[in-house]
């Protein structure tokens, strides 16, 4: 009876599955961004700009997911009649970049200051050296750290339900709801579903390693 | 006229999701009322927390769900007339000894769900009276009666109406052990955002009592509910609460 | 704004009784995560064919399915095979699992990035593979992985919020018994964050400090 | 043989907070000129030869590149550098490009060359400092000396007016340094303006026009490569050239 | 001078994957014996100091230290290793740790000594190098030569019956070469067993009572120092040690 409930639920479990992904890929989206702009203005700033982009991710490093749902869905809802995905979108990624500037400043710290040295000496410009020397080395640094961060974030998504987003997590305690006593069973069958997304985004993480990797780094 | 309302749908047989479709009797309830009194109604699914910022920020206008009126609770918001009056059910293992009475004392283990007026009530009357008995509150009842199942928990407690799914589904495992009447009563009712004009309160206090008027209501709670008794809307209405005072909207005296 | 302080001032009380929850579930799940996180990171960088494997299989399914989830399987799975753990132990329990596969992995890029030339240092004076592990290779990797790891603590402390599932009265939940009781959600949330704040800022102004202690010098 | 003055240094001071790494520095560096600069440990060499490329801002004193002067507010260093070629001790070649990526990408970024023009001076480039076969290589993948000559090949793409090398060989094997030395002798042949930071004594005495000896942050003695090295005026300079051999003479297996 | 054979190799292999690194090397190392190892690039000199120290597994043939055999399934490598110093050419300083700790961590991890013997241990042998001084500095707060010698303090603090040097001076700027080899050729005198891999020919020549002349994973030839540097048999070899001055004599300024 279970299985059956499960396979005619199956559509719904997928269109959350549907909006699991896209929801991630929009806030990660937004937190590769705004976590790089954020790191290399820590990194690089002058004047006052470091210590704003780390007030700025402490801030939204420190203040729980929920808080920052409603500030931005309803707070923004006084101005604009944003949508509760864009909301989410928003909120959830400024919080993803805060923890992604961290991940980024360490990989952009770790590049030896020898490479920063010789572009410039070519004549480089500063943004240029950034741009084409040290992020594709600090990219290859930071795959490893970023993949918790994004594995994190595929599930946080379920945060979005707060202000409405209907995702994976919520079609699933729709049905726990619906048919009580199967607790286990229909989140054990959203978890399977995060499962193979993971896998899906691990895998392509490693990928994404073996093609960037270079000789002369461990690339296991 | 199109208006938004809020449902959390995890709150059979009151509101709950069915392939896709927001069913029970509340949403059932307001979509009738809706074409009683001519206006459009679009269901908006969000959390239990979100539906009062969202009620106060205008993205939703009714709350719809099974909703307990507290004068707390009428600081924040309006509630139409009570259109259902509830009891609270202790609920404990089917193979279970325990009653009402070593329920509610003698080192028990007792479950409720946060937020609900019945942790309020078992707070107020329980709590303090020098009884030995420990609560445990839970974000929702599906995981109290889990735990009750395993045995970390001697009773649960919550509403009659649930309470009856619950044990319908699983008769063999759980039983009733009785019932509490709490005082003042526990009723239910729609919620609406506190406003001057008050159109939408009229509207929709004129469609509770038409619908029950009209013998439709009890169609829908049937439907849901097959044995309930259904009692007369609008029902007993708690004091304090402002939308309560006569002439009540919608409803002259 | 008189009355969010006054509604605030009444409440704080309770939040605080939560936030001893959350603080306790935090330490503990972070310290146990952070002693099985290193058991995991060995085992997968040096560990042989069986154990690497063991260690990359129970990552990836820690990391790729919901906290949730694993916390509803350890409190709800358990009593099945016999084993009842109380609210506050699943929670400390199940949290400790998930940051363990977390941790492993910064821990793993702390390891990655030392220079092979340490352990043969190391082998070279006479340690052994284990020492070398723990008084040469950890120590170095600990560091490198610092500021990435304090990512995962201050996840952490507020991924104690999911206890509440299980029935922890933890600050989270108390900031939503609040907001059931007198709807005034926003808020009580907004007390609650400000709270978090306060310990996140904490806890990175400790976390900086022990980065600059113990920063290596390269 | 120094004719024009393509670079002129006047009273040069460097600090690195209280302390002052370079003061006084004055010199003229004809076209075609070859400038040794040679001195103790901690003399300011690096320092010096970093100014001089503009990847340190100073603190005094003018650096002038034909009629530009450093440091001027309308002087743009990152069009003044791609003029210089500069090499560095440890290489420093991009890691994560190929060979043929490390000398194209200031081409084609800086110089906005279009890739397959790009192409034939990397070839080019490649095969004077004899690495032709190593085009598809990663840094990591080649010896020492090979990477050195890569990186100045990556600096003669930019056809630049003026080479500075930092110590190219110090970082080598002995067996590496004898082709990067023989690179730049090719180089000095082809008349290329060239400051050398070097301990490599014997290459300098032969290529040198000119050598500045520095000591603490000046320079104690300039003058003709041979003066130098056969005739040292200065006191700290005949202490210097003096006690350059290491294997002291003393055969110490007698000792035992 | 070498009496009692400490170490014995015969017929030692070494391969990577398919390639043959090291064939058949064979030699014996007597207590007190300087034995010196040289060869071009590439001929297996780091190999086959890391395997004399076991630090890399064998893959044919037998090294012997005294009267146990290396691989042999109850020999503790570890122990073994504990009895051989060994000198990294780029150092490997424990990072994370002080000049002081860098010493102590072998004689209180591994030989389980008590902190304070083993504090006075490391004064001893720091001093020993010259670093008596620098007890609480780290790694990087050192120059190159402070590091290599702080290394080989680190080496000496076991009490090593015979020590290995794997290019100890080719990271080293030329001035800071001069002190490591300095206490180097102390623990000559002191008539420590070593084996030293350089291209420091002239120290070489100086301190070594035999030298191996190494080629393409073989030993070329074998042959106390003076015969290798001053009557070479060997083709290779006579090449290998007239090729070694790179300031080739030419005066390259003249054919400009
Ligand atoms: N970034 C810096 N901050 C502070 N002091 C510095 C810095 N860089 C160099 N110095 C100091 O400036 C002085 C000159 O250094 P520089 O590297 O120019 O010497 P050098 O002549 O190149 O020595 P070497 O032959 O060892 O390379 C040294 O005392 C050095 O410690
Ligand atoms: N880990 C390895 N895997 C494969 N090949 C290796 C490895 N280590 C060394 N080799 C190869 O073994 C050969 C001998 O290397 P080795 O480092 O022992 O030479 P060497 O005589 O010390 O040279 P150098 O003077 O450059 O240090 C080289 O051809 C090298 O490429
Ligand atoms: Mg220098
Ligand atoms: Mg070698």
């Amino acid at each position: 009876m279970i299985v059956e409930t499960l396979w005619l639920n199956l559509p719904y479990l997928l269109e959350g599955a549907g909006v699991t992904v896209l929801l991630a890929v929009a806030l990660l989206a937004i937190g590769i961004v705004v976590g790089l702009a954020l790191a290399l203005a820590q990194v690089y700033g002058r004047l006052g700009l470091p210590l704003l982009a780390t007030l700025v991710e402490r801030l939204f490093r420190g203040i729980p997911a929920i808080v920052l749902l409603f500030l931005f869905y309803y707070g923004i809802s006084i101005f604009y009649d944003i949508g509760a995905f864009p909301a989410a979108a928003l909120a959830l990624g400024l919080r993803s970049a805060a923890y992604q500037s961290q991940i980024f400043r360490g990989a952009i710290l770790s590049i030896p200051s020898g490479q920063m040295a010789a572009a410039r000496a070519i004549g480089m410009s500063g943004a240029m050296a950034v741009a084409s020397i040290i992020l594709p080395q600090a990219f290859r640094q930071a795959i490893g750290p970023w993949g918790n961060e994004a594995l994190s974030e595929l599930k946080d998504t379920s945060l979005a339900y707060t202000i409405g987003v209907v995702e994976l997590m919520r079609q699933a305690s729709y049905l726990v709801s619906d048919n009580y006593g199967h607790t286990l069973a229909f989140y054990g069958a959203a978890a399977f579903v995060y499962l193979l997304l993971s896998l899906a985004a691990t895998l392509a993480l490693t990928q994404l390693d073996r093609r960037l990797a270079v000789p002369g780094f461990d690339t296991r | 006229q199109t208006y938004v309302a809020g449902i959390e749908p995890s709150f059979p047989p009151w509101a709950s999701v069915k392939r896709g479709e927001y069913v029970g009797i509340a949403p059932d309830a307001v979509r009738a009322i809706a074409k009683q009194q001519g206006f459009d109604v679009k269901f908006k699914s969000m959390s239990f927390s979100s539906l009062i910022p969202a009620l106060k920020a205008g993205k939703i206008d009714i709350l719809v769900t099974g909703l307990t009126v507290t004068p707390e609770r009428a600081k924040q918001i309006d509630f139409t007339v009570p259109w259902w009056e509830t009891k609270l059910d202790v609920l404990v293992p089917a193979d279970s000894d325990t009653n009402m009475i070593t329920a509610l004392c003698c080192g028990s283990n007792v479950g409720v769900q946060t937020g609900t007026t019945n942790y309020e009530w078992l707070k107020d009357n329980v709590v303090g009276q020098d009884v030995d008995l420990s609560i445990h509150t839970y974000d929702t009842d599906t995981t109290a009666l889990q735990d009750l199942l395993i045995g970390r928990l001697d009773a649960t407690f919550l509403d009659d109406d649930t309470a009856r799914a619950f044990v319908g589904d699983n008769p063999e495992r759980i039983r009733i052990a009785g019932q509490i009447a709490p005082h003042p009563a526990q009723v239910y009712a729609l919620g609406i955002a506190k406003n001057d004009d008050d159109t939408l309160l009229k509207t929709l206090n004129m469609g509770v009592v038409e619908l029950y008027e009209s013998g439709d209501w009890a169609k829908i709670i049937h439907k849901y509910m097959p044995d309930a008794a259904v009692g007369k809307v609008p029902t007993e209405m708690p004091a304090d609460v402002p939308s309560y005072e006569t002439p009540i909207a919608g409803l002259g005296s | 704004m008189n009355a969010f302080f006054v509604f605030a001032w009444e409440n704080l009380p309770a939040l605080l009784d939560g936030l001893q929850y959350t603080v306790i579930i935090w330490i503990v799940a972070v310290a146990f995560g952070f002693v099985l996180g290193l058991l995991l990171a060995v085992g997968r960088v040096y560990g042989n064919t069986p154990l690497r494997w063991l260690a990359i299989g129970y990552i990836e399914l820690i990391r790729g399915t919901p906290l949730l989830a694993q916390m509803f399987i350890v409190y709800f799975g358990l009593p099945e095979v016999g084993l009842v753990l109380s609210p506050l132990v699943a929670a400390m329990v199940a949290i400790g699992l998930n940051t363990a596969a977390y941790q492993a992995e910064y821990f793993r890029g702390g390891i990655r990035a030392i220079r092979s030339g340490q352990m043969a240092a190391a082998r070279a004076i006479g340690m052994t593979r284990g020492q070398a592990i723990r008084s040469i290779i950890l120590p170095q990797a600990l560091r490198i992985a610092l500021p990435q790891w304090s990512n995962e603590v201050i996840l952490e402390l507020k991924y104690t919020s999911v206890a509440f599932a299980i029935s922890v009265p933890e600050l989270m939940g108390q900031a939503k018994m609040i907001g059931a009781n007198t709807f005034l959600y926003f808020q009580i949330f907004v007390v609650a964050a400000l709270i978090y704040l306060v310990l996140v800022t904490l806890v990175t102004a400790v976390l900086d400090q022990v980065e600059k202690r113990y920063a290596l010098r390269h | 043989m120094p004719n024009l003055p393509l670079m002129r240094v006047e009273r040069l001071c460097k600090r690195y907070g209280d302390k002052t790494v370079l003061h006084d520095v004055s010199f003229t560096l004809g076209q075609g000129e070859v400038k040794g600069v040679i001195g103790p440990s901690g003399a300011g060499k690096s320092t010096l030869a970093r100014c001089l490329n503009g990847l340190e801002a100073i603190d005094g004193g003018e650096i002038w590149l034909d009629d530009i002067r450093f440091g001027d507010r309308h002087t743009k260093l990152d069009a003044l550098r791609a003029r210089i070629g500069f090499v560095f001790q440890d290489f420093n070649l991009f890691t994560h490009l190929t060979v043929a990526r490390n000398v194209t990408i200031g081409l084609t970024k800086v110089k906005k060359m279009a890739r397959a023009e790009a192409e034939a001076i990397v070839r080019r480039e490649l095969a004077r400092v004899g690495l032709e076969d190593k085009l598809d290589a990663y840094p990591a993948e080649l010896s020492g000396g090979q990477q050195q000559r890569a990186s100045i090949a990556r600096a003669l793409a930019m056809e630049p007016e003026l080479m500075i090398f930092d110590e190219p060989t110090s970082a080598l094997d002995p067996e590496s340094v004898g082709g990067v030395l023989r690179v730049m002798r090719e180089l000095v042949r082809e008349g290329m303006t060239m400051v050398v930071v070097s301990h490599e004594m014997a290459f300098i005495e032969a290529v040198a026009d000119d050598v500045l000896f520095m000591v603490d942050g000046g320079i104690h003695e300039e003058g003709p490569a041979e003066q130098i090295f056969q005739h040292p005026q200065g006191e700290r300079t005949r202490e210097f050239i003096q006690g350059l051999s290491h294997a002291e003479p003393d055969n110490v297996r007698d000792a035992r």
